[in-house]
This record gives C-alpha cells, structure tokens and sequence, in this order.
C-alpha cells in the first residue's frame, strides 16, 4: 500500500515501524517527546510507544549523544535528535572520541550503533546557526556513516536500514524541503542501501552529483539545460561516507564531466572530495576539470543576506554550460 | 541578604505580593518614586513592543522571534542598574536590558527581520550580540570578567541563560571559570519553567537553580523574578558584589513566559490553560503597577496615553527597519576576515560574472 | 549516613585514623577479618604491580602509564563491592577495580605497550575501555543507567573521574542526566588534589566536590579516600542507594596522587617535598596494614612473602603480554564499521601492494 | 643573532618576545604556566611575565575557548593551548559558533584574534586521542585560519605573525618534531606571512605538497626519486587556510603532475582540496592524477598497530614513481 508523504511523515513513519518492531529503539531529544519535536518529526510517537521509549531529554546535546553510547554499550539502539545541525557541535567530541570508535576501542566487543539524526542546511528564513551544512566535517570521521535523503520515498528507506544498521549513522534531513516535497511512499517496511548512491536521472554530456536539498535545484536546471540541448546525468549521493566511488566513476566514464553541487561551503568540503576521486578514477575519461557549484566560504547570512549564498538553479545551469563548453 | 536567602534554606526571595503590597521590608530597595515609576515605564514599553513584534510576525513582517512577556521585570531590574561601562552578555530573551543598553528597537527589528546589521548596535557599548547557540556566552561573559580584573577596570558583566541552557556543560563551565577567577559576573537564569516545550523538571532533579552556585563556591540566590523590587535588590546586591571583587553571583529569576517560545511555536501543545492563568496572577506589570497605583503614582489614563505614544515609536522604528534595503553581495564576504582572502574575493568575483550573465540572459 | 555528612556540613567521612584506629564506630562497615584481610592483599597487589610497570616504563618496556600509588583504597572498596553483574566506566586510573572486574594483569599491560587488544578483556563482562578524553566516560555510564532502568535489571554503574575531569562539561551534563533518570550510578571523583600539575583550587572555588551533588539534587558525600573503610562504607550505602532506585550518588573520595601524573611526568616541578610527606602518613595501605597488624590478623614477613608471589605473578604475565606478537595490517581497519566499506578494503590492498613492491625492491 | 632552536624552544621564544611587547597578551590553558605545558612550549613564561598573563586553567576546553572569546572580545589577545590536538574536541562549539564568526556576528565592531595552539599528529607512540590530525575539519570553518610550520623557524615566524594577526588562527604544532629538529634560528622577531606557502625545493618532474611532520619524510622520499633521476619540487603549505592556490597551481604548471601527503586521513582530508583545486587552476597541464598520500580512513592505531598508519618516505617514493611513471 501506498501513501502521500513528505518527508516529515515519512520519517516518522520509519521510526514508528520500527519501534513498534524493535524494543531496543529508544527515541529522544530535546521536545522530541511530548510536542514531537520542533520539526514534528517524531510526533505522536510518545503517546503510541510510551514515554520510556519517546521522551524530552535535558538541553545538553554533549549529555544526549553521550548517554546514548552508553545506551548502546548496554544493548539499547538509540535515536536521538540534535534539534538543528548547528547545534550537534556541542556533541563534537562525544561523536569523535567515542561514537565512532566505539567498535574500535573495545575490539568489536561493544558497538554504538545509533542513529543521531538532524535537520540541517538553509533556504528557510532562520535566525543564527541554523542554516548551516557541516557535512563535511561528520563525514571526515572515521566509524561514522553519514547519510542525506533527497525525498520521502528516501528518507524512510534510509531510516529504516540505519535503524537497522551496526554502525552509528549520522542521518542529515535537509529541512527545506521536509514539507515541500510529497510523494507516494510504501507504507510498508522497506530499506535502502547505506553507502550505495542513486542514478537519479541518465544522460550524456555531464555528470551532476549532488544530495539533499540541492537534488531539485540540479533537476530544475537540467531543464534549463535540455532547452540547450544537453544532457544531464544526475547522481544522488545519499550517503556521503562511505562515498560510493563506484556509481561516481562509471558516470564521469560515459558523460567525462563532472560537477559537484552542494550548499556547503566549498573549501574542504564534500565538492573537494568528489573531485579528487573523480581524477583518481577516471582521470582520462574526463574532458572538462570536475567543477564545484558551493557555497561561498563564509558563515551563513541571516535571512536578507542568504539568496546570495544559496546555490540557484540558474548558477548550476550556468556551470554546466561552461563545463560542457570546457 | 545573601545569608538569609542562603539557596540550602529553599526560602525565595521576595518583597511585593501578587497584589503589589511590600511583604518584606527589611530588603526594600531604596528608589526614588520616580526611579520605579521610570522602571515601570521601561517594563511597559518593552512589553508594548515585544506584543508589537508578535504582531508584525503574524503579518509576516518579520521572521521568528522570541517574546519576553511575563518575564520583564527581570530585564526590567538590571535595566535600572547596569552602567553604561558595564557588559552585557545576552541570550535572546532580555529586551529590557538590551534598550537599557542603548539599543535602538530599530536595530533589533533588524535583526529579527534577518539582517546581521541588527547587532552592529550604534550606541551600545560593551554589548555583545545576541547568543542562539544556549548556554554558550556565559563563558565569554567569563573570559569578560578576566579582562575586567587584569585591566582593573570599574566594570561588571551581566549576563542571561535560561532554565534549559542550565544544563549544558558550557553553564558548569562558564561559571566554574569565574568562580576560580573570581570574576565580576552577575549570571542570570531566566527560570521560565520551560525550555522550549520542555518542562523544568526535565531540566534537572535540583531544587531550582540557585542551589548551583554551591558546586562554584559562589554566591547564589532564587529571586521572584516576576517581583520587580525583589529582583532589583537582588541584581543590585549582586552587582555591588561583584564589583567589590568578591566573585561572581548565580541569580535565579523565578519566571513564567506567558508568550510562546518564539513566534513559531504553540504552547497550547504542551502546557495547560490552569497552569497559564495561575502564573498569570504573578505578572510582574500587574503587580508593580498595583504598587504604584496604591501609592497614587500612576493610574490607568496615564497608561493608555503612555502605550499609545508607545505604540507610534515603536511603529515609526519599525517602518524604518522595513525600509533598510537591500543586503548586497560583499556584505555576505566582508567580515568574515580583517582582510578579505584572494580566495574569498575571487568566489565573489566569479558569482558577480555569473550574476553578469543571468542578467544579459534575461 | 547520608544525612550526617550532607556536604554543607562540610564535614569529611572518616571511620579510621592515620594509625588504623577506628576512630568512628557507628559507620564500621560489617566484614569479616577475611574479607578485610583479603581486601588489603588487593590493594597490596595492585600497588605492587603499580610499581613493577612503573620500573617497566623506566626499562623502555612499556609506554605511558598512569600511576594509582596512593590511591589504592578507593578502587580497593569498589573491589569489594562492585557485582559481576555491574558495570565498570573506568577513567584510567583505577587498577584495583579492573582487576576485581576481571581484567587480567597481561591485558592491562598489553593496552599500556600500545596494543588495542589490551582492552577486548577477555573475563570481564560490562567493563567499558578506559577513556582518555577527561571525564567523557561519565555520560556514558548515565545511559548505562538508563539502559538497566529501562530492562529493570539489577544492576549498578559505578563509573571514575579524576578532581581536574569535574570542571568538564561532561561532568555536570553525565550527573545531571543522571540526576533526572534517577539512573543507578556511583559517581567517584577521587580527589587526588592534582590534574598533572594544576592543583586543586585553580580546578574550582567550591568546597571540595562532593558539595556539587546539590547541583543536580542528588546524595553527595565526602569521603577519606585513604580510609579503607570510610571508602568501603561510602561505596556500599550508595551502591545500595542506587540500586534500591534512589538514583545516582556522588561520591568525593579525598587522596593523594603520590606518584607523577604518567611515567613521563616529574612532580618536583610542582610541589613541595614537604607536601607529600604529609600525605605519607596518611598513606592507604600503611593505614589499613596498621589496623590488620594490631587485631594480629597480619604482619611484616607474611607481607614480604606476599610481594615476592606478586612480584613473580606479575612479571609472568608482563612476559606474556610482551610476547603478544604483531600486529597486523588488517587489524587496523577490520574495527572500524561492522562491515569494511570498500574503499577501507581497497586502501588496505592499495598499501598491500606498496609493501610487496617494497620487499621485491629491498 | 642567531641561535640553535628546536621547534619548541622556537614557539617559546616568539611568545616570549610578543609577551614582553605587547600586554595584551595572555596565555593560558591546562598545565601551561606553572610546569609549562606538557611539553615544555610555555616553559619559563610565568615566571619572566608573571601569574596573570601565563597561567593554569580549570581543565575545560570549551571554557577555555570560550573565556578567550570574551577576553578578545573586550580588547586582549588570548594565546591557548589545548594539551593535544584531540582534546580541542571539546571546545568545537565555541569555534564554529563563536571563535570564527565574532567578527562577522557583530559587523566587525568585536573580533575573537587569539591564537589556540596544540601539538598534534602521530608517530610518538602516544595512548588513545593523542595522535589525530583533524586540520580538514577545522579548515572548513570559515572565519578561522589553520597554521601548520614544519621547522623551528617556520615556527616562530608563523606564530609571530598569528600573534600579530587580527584574525583567530588555530595552530597546529607538529609534536613528532618539536625536538627533532634543530637549527639556526634568528633571536630577533621577525615573522612569515599567514596564508602564503613556500616552495622548499624546486623541481620539474612532479609537485608533492606537504607540511608539518610530513615535510622531512617527503625530502626523504625526494633523495629516494633523485638517485633514480626524478625531480621533486616539494611545497611546505604552512597555511592550511586560507589555502595558497597560487603558488600549488604555479607548481603544477611546471611540473604537471601532484601529489598531496598528509598524516591525516585520506577521504575528505586536505589532499581532496588539493586535488580539486589542481585541476580547476591548472587542469590542461596535468599529465597524470592528482594523487594523494594519506592516513587510511580509519582511526589512528595504538603505538602497536601505528606504523601500519604512518606515512613513511618509501611510501611517498612509490606513489612519486607511480605518478611519473603515469
Ligand atoms: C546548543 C543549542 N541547542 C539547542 C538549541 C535550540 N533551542 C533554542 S531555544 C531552546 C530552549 C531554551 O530554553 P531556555 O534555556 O529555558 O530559554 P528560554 O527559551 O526559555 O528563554 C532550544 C532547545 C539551541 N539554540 N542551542
Ligand atoms: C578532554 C581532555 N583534556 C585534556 C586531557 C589531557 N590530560 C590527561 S590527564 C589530565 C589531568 C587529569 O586530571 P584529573 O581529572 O584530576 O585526573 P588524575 O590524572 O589526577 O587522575 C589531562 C589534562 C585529556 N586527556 N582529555
Ligand atoms: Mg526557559
Ligand atoms: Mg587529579
């Protein structure tokens, strides 16, 4: 059976599904319980799974990820929620010295698989250190894996496998479009590959990789780009690490452009990545340097200063026509 | 005071009822009549405004913000004492103080309206801006007070966290810093009962907060925060206090928000009707006002003409901040470094050629 | 117990004196003469083999290690405590502990010559790998807490930090946690007036740490923590606190770090001679030997005995541990994810290669 | 004059001269004023300058970041130190959400110059955390610089000009050398442009970028390559950001081939950005891939297992004779 989602609902959905399924699920965060979370994300689930299960934690998210490597230690699968990306920092080092190599330090004797997920990234008029995409950073940690939905089809079946994974998860939901896209999703369980990306849309001419929120802004201007008459092959990423080098490298093969498109700064960032591999899979293939479309490297404008630094679908069409006419 | 109010003893602070009658003279400020009439004024025109502001939000005139009603009596008391060489350290909730300090609502506006501008505040010295990030400016209110000390400097820091941000690890730090260094701070925690639509009781198993200060050696005490003259003595003694050199002091403002957490959320989720209208008893305009009004200082004219006259400042500053124009591109890069670096002026460069392009194109 | 010692009584818990007399009866713990007996030969082979690694280290045949010397009382009452059943979040300097929770001596060595293996403790169950980064085990132990809540096990955490790791964040984020769940852990800060060479009073201005318990409405007490018994005493009433469900207790053990900070530390940079031979007399095992020695349960050549069997046990195992072998190159990627992504399998066959063409060139 | 320095006799006495001229200057951090930090760097600084420009800290790095925000912020010049590289893990909060932007946040009428300076990297068979090199991820702060010197020298003219800089800058001190190297080092101030790199020595067969402890194993690999008659130029980056594309694209124009080495490991490390700027500045003069010689994405083994990890100048020949050999 199917049903119209966004991607708010489609996560909860798998949350749901599968605290009813798993009793080692444990659910919290700031207002995560009672009022479901800022977002909504994991509303209702208190009341239908408990409040041992679904509860507001306090406002300390070094305290929130930390309890939940111990809750894991102990055989728990925590899920927690850091309210807004900007503020999982205060987590750093609990995700850095323990969340990650938890599995590392005890020899496999004791895991922290758990699923720390977010909203995160711009394009909603917020105020201060909320706009921010720090993917980057989590995905340069070894023993996280770090996963971004493009849609709500997506987002459950990414829920579900990291629910349903040994590894801690690092689960980015690109929050401008939680309410924007809808979609016919499964209602029933169904999961999708962690660190398999997807071949969104075929084409010749270039390669266009991207994740999140920005997957609508590459479709828009591969439109732009098919009036030109160009084809446009879009990836999506879906998980950042481990970064599937393999769908990546056979594109470039046949399009031998590529470009990366992401709201993240550019310098040090995912773009960074991409393009490197690019060049270390398929260096003779490529017939245009691999291109970045990024943020600029400053912080975040507020909400008048930040169309400049969101990425349009006219600059991403900008950056395929002078790659394609490289 | 501090002794008597000792926070082991679990006595609050208080001075006024609920119906504006002293109920502990020893500790009654010495203020003038027109000094709290002056306080009461600054209270009712921070709450005009705040009203005002939830207002322009529903039309759509401004982005999410966060209301201070039911709280003002607390930004209300340190309004009248902080000097103009004194920090204030801020969290987001505390509009009083930031007015107290010299700034414009104009500016304030502006940063609720999404500019960065808003906290580049013209006439307010020693005001840092505003913190989203909870909990994480009582350290540099702390590092603040190191400088006051080396410097030795006349100063005293004031600086606000709510009931929430108690709980994260940069509170412990911050005041455990200053207590080591025994800097001159007055912290403040606006106890509103709710973080967000989390209850205080989730916060912590402490009985309130001022119990804290026992785990930095400083002084601490739990105040009515929604009784003016309590609050103003508290902050006075604490100020007095810390300027003396003896250290920081950990003030915790007994509180309710009346408001909603910001203009995007609904408390009706997640708290009851009783529960607002027994707080509502408590407010601190209400029962400063029933002082004033039994000792003939004020009455209900004065105050309709007052918010009126208010009401036309706080809508002239607002039209002036929607017609602040435009954010332009080398806004976005230029503060980011003392010097811009090449690689910042070329990422500019290059989007100014597309820029180029999108216009020739259309 | 809990009532007398209230923290704010500043009054610390001792139940036997610098020559082992029992100085405070009421709180005598309930042990037989074998059980004391058997808990100084405890503590008397964790200070040997203490000492044996340090002269390892000197020999260049260990790394880094961080002494327990002086501390051996505090462990030593967990030691006899602390269930199979429990849990064990370990700083790193708590020896006595590890070895009642089951590591063997062989393990512990491998861990400081710089094998990982070291902590995949082959006997001892619900023992979390030591942790490095100050005070970031203590959060973990408050979701263990949870964890035992949630099952209705029955169960205790009992989980170590140092004085220097109660200024972190972590420590008031893990106890506050804890203090809401009312999660069974025993909290043990061991006092041992050092964080490497910061003293204790630049740590905080707060009257030794057990006074924090306020901050987080929990039971707090001050202990001797070179008293066996007060420790013991302290360590069994909150392990029967916590897991009757009373939630967490905090637990100050005061002591000294007789030793330097590790094996690369030399004290005499930092404190007095005079210092330490005034905690000499207050020396744990020296006391608890003394109390031994006068009910005639125990004396000097029994010990002399006792060493040499530990002495030849110990350097047995540290033979072993050194003869662990290498490690290989699989080792270093094979723990990182459940499954080893293809990128790790193909740098690991990437750096194959390299070493294949190195060994054809050399 | 002149003097024999090792690296950190050299950070010593630029702090030394910059105390002594400027009372803005306080330095502190755990263990740093009375033992003068585990490592000796601030060793004799408080007694020369006295207890409350050199001192020790509550042991708490957010809070010790922090304070130097508010002390900065109010008109002093904070030098920190966190004890270890992985130790500033704690205080990550206070850099992305303050240290970088107090300058952007409040329109330049406040900035956060400070020096936060640490030891870092493997190779000195340390316990757990000691041994990380995390500098991609703070150089994808905008608003921070990272400063990595690779000799003595390097090292006090950087620091000197990080303490003359108005900018935060996050100094990441080499541990493996700071004792290992010695020589001549001016006892004048004098000081080394933040944001420039420098060409050590020039070659015309392939470009290796480097820098900290990498440097010296990259010469050796250099003297490898000569007897088999390959020219190496080798880069000393000494700013991580803001990066110097100028002179590695310089580099690559010559020589046509790159080769990045770090410590740090490899996915989303700093040989990424490299790689992607190599070919966006010079990508029709490049003969072979960019490559990168890097940690293995995983976490920094224990003494036992490290020399798998390390980077060893064989290692740095093999992949220079692959790369030539393109
Ligand atoms: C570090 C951090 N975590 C989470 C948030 C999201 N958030 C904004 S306000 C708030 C609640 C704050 O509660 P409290 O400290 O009581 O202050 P109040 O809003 O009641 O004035 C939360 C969780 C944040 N801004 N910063
Ligand atoms: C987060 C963090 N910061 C700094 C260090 C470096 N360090 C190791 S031990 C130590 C002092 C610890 O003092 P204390 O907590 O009193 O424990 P003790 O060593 O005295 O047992 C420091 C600063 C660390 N390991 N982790
Ligand atoms: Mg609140
Ligand atoms: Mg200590």
């Amino acid at each position: 059976m199917k049903k119209i989602m966004n991607m708010v609902n489609a996560i909860n959905d798998a949350l749901d599904i599968k605290l009813a399924e798993d009793d080692r699920i444990i659910v919290y965060g700031e207002d995560v319980g009672v009022e479901g979370g800022v977002f909504r994300v994991t509303e209702g689930l208190q009341q239908k799974h408990g409040v041992e299960r679904v509860f507001d934690s306090p406002l300390a998210e070094s305290g929130i990820v930390g309890t939940a490597v111990g809750m894991a230690v102990a055989g728990l699968k925590p899920v927690i929620e850091m309210q807004f990306s900007g503020f999982a920092n205060p987590a750093f080092n609990q995700v850095v010295s323990h969340v990650s190599r938890m599995r590392n330090r005890s020899r496999g004797k004791y895991t922290s698989g758990m699923v720390i997920r977010m909203p995160y990234g711009g394009g909603i008029n917020a105020l201060e250190h909320h706009s921010e995409s720090l993917e980057a950073i989590w995905a340069h940690i070894p023993g996280l894996k770090v996963v971004i939905p493009s849609t709500p089809h997506d987002a459950k079946g990414l829920m579900i496998a990291a629910l349903e994974s040994e590894d801690p998860i690092w689960f980015m939901e690109p929050k401008r479009i939680y309410r924007a896209i809808k979609q016919e999703v499964e209602t029933e369980k169904f999961s999708i590959p962690i660190g398999k990306a997807k071949v969104i849309q075929e084409g010749t001419d270039v390669t266009v990789v991207a994740y999140g929120a920005m997957i609508r802004e590459v479709q828009k201007a591969s439109v732009l780009a098919k009036k030109e008459g160009i084809s446009v092959e879009i990836i999506d990423l879906r998980t950042i690490y481990p970064i599937d080098r393999e769908t990546i490298s056979q594109s470039i093969k046949k399009t031998g452009r590529i470009i990366t498109v992401h709201e993240a700064i550019k310098t040090f960032g995912v773009g960074a990545e991409i393009s490197a591999l690019a060049m270390e899979e398929a260096f003779l293939h490529l017939e245009a340097p691999p291109k970045r479309v990024a943020g600029f490297d400053v912080i975040v404008p507020l909400p008048k200063g930040e169309p400049h630094f969101m990425i349009s679908p006219e600059k991403i069409f900008y950056e395929i026509l002078r790659t394609v006419k490289y | 005071m501090f002794k008597e109010y000792e926070p082991i003893n679990k006595k609050m602070f208080q001075i006024m009822d609920n119906d504006g009658r002293i109920i502990n003279k020893t500790y009654m400020p010495e203020m003038s009549d027109e000094d709290i009439l002056k306080a009461y004024k600054d209270m009712l025109f921070a709450r005009t405004a705040d009203q005002m502001i939830v207002s322009y939000q529903r039309q759509g005139r401004i982005y999410t913000y966060p209301p201070n009603y039911g709280q003002e009596a607390i930004s209300g008391a340190v309004a009248q004492i902080m000097r103009k060489q004194d920090w204030l350290v801020p969290a987001f909730r505390e509009m009083g103080a930031y007015i107290a300090k010299g700034a414009s609502l104009k500016e304030i506006f502006l940063y609720f309206m999404g500019y960065e501008d808003g906290v580049n505040l013209k006439n307010a010295e020693n005001f840092l801006p505003y913190s989203v990030p909870i909990a994480s400016q009582l350290v540099h209110a702390a590092g603040i007070g190191y400088e006051i000390k080396y410097r030795k400097k006349d100063q005293v820091v004031f600086t606000f966290v709510g009931d929430g941000g108690t709980s994260e690890g940069d509170f412990h730090e911050a005041i455990n810093f200053a207590g080591v260094w025994k800097a001159p701070v007055v912290f403040i925690v606006q106890n509103n009962q709710y973080g967000i639509s989390t209850p205080f009781k989730v916060q912590t198993a402490s009985d309130g907060i001022a119990i804290k200060s026992y785990a930095y050696g400083i002084k601490g005490i739990q105040v009515d925060g929604n009784d003016f003259f309590a609050m103003y003595k508290a902050v006075k003694e604490s100020f007095e206090h810390a300027k003396a050199g003896n250290g920081p002091v950990l003030i915790e403002a007994v509180t309710y928000r009346k408001g909603a957490h910001t203009t995007s959320d609904d408390p009706t989720k997640y708290r009851s009707k009783e529960e607002e209208e027994a707080w509502d008893v408590k407010d601190p305009l209400k029962r400063l006002k029933a002082y004033l009004v039994s000792k003939k200082l004020y009455n209900n004219k004065e105050e309709e003409k007052l918010i009126e006259e208010f009401k036309k400042e706080i809508d002239r500053q607002f039209i002036e901040a929607e017609n602040y124009g435009v954010v332009d591109l080398e806004d976005v890069f230029k503060y980011t470094y003392a010097d811009m670096p090449t690689d910042l002026k070329e990422q500019m460069v290059e989007h100014e050629k597309f820029l180029q392009w999108r216009s020739v194109r259309n």
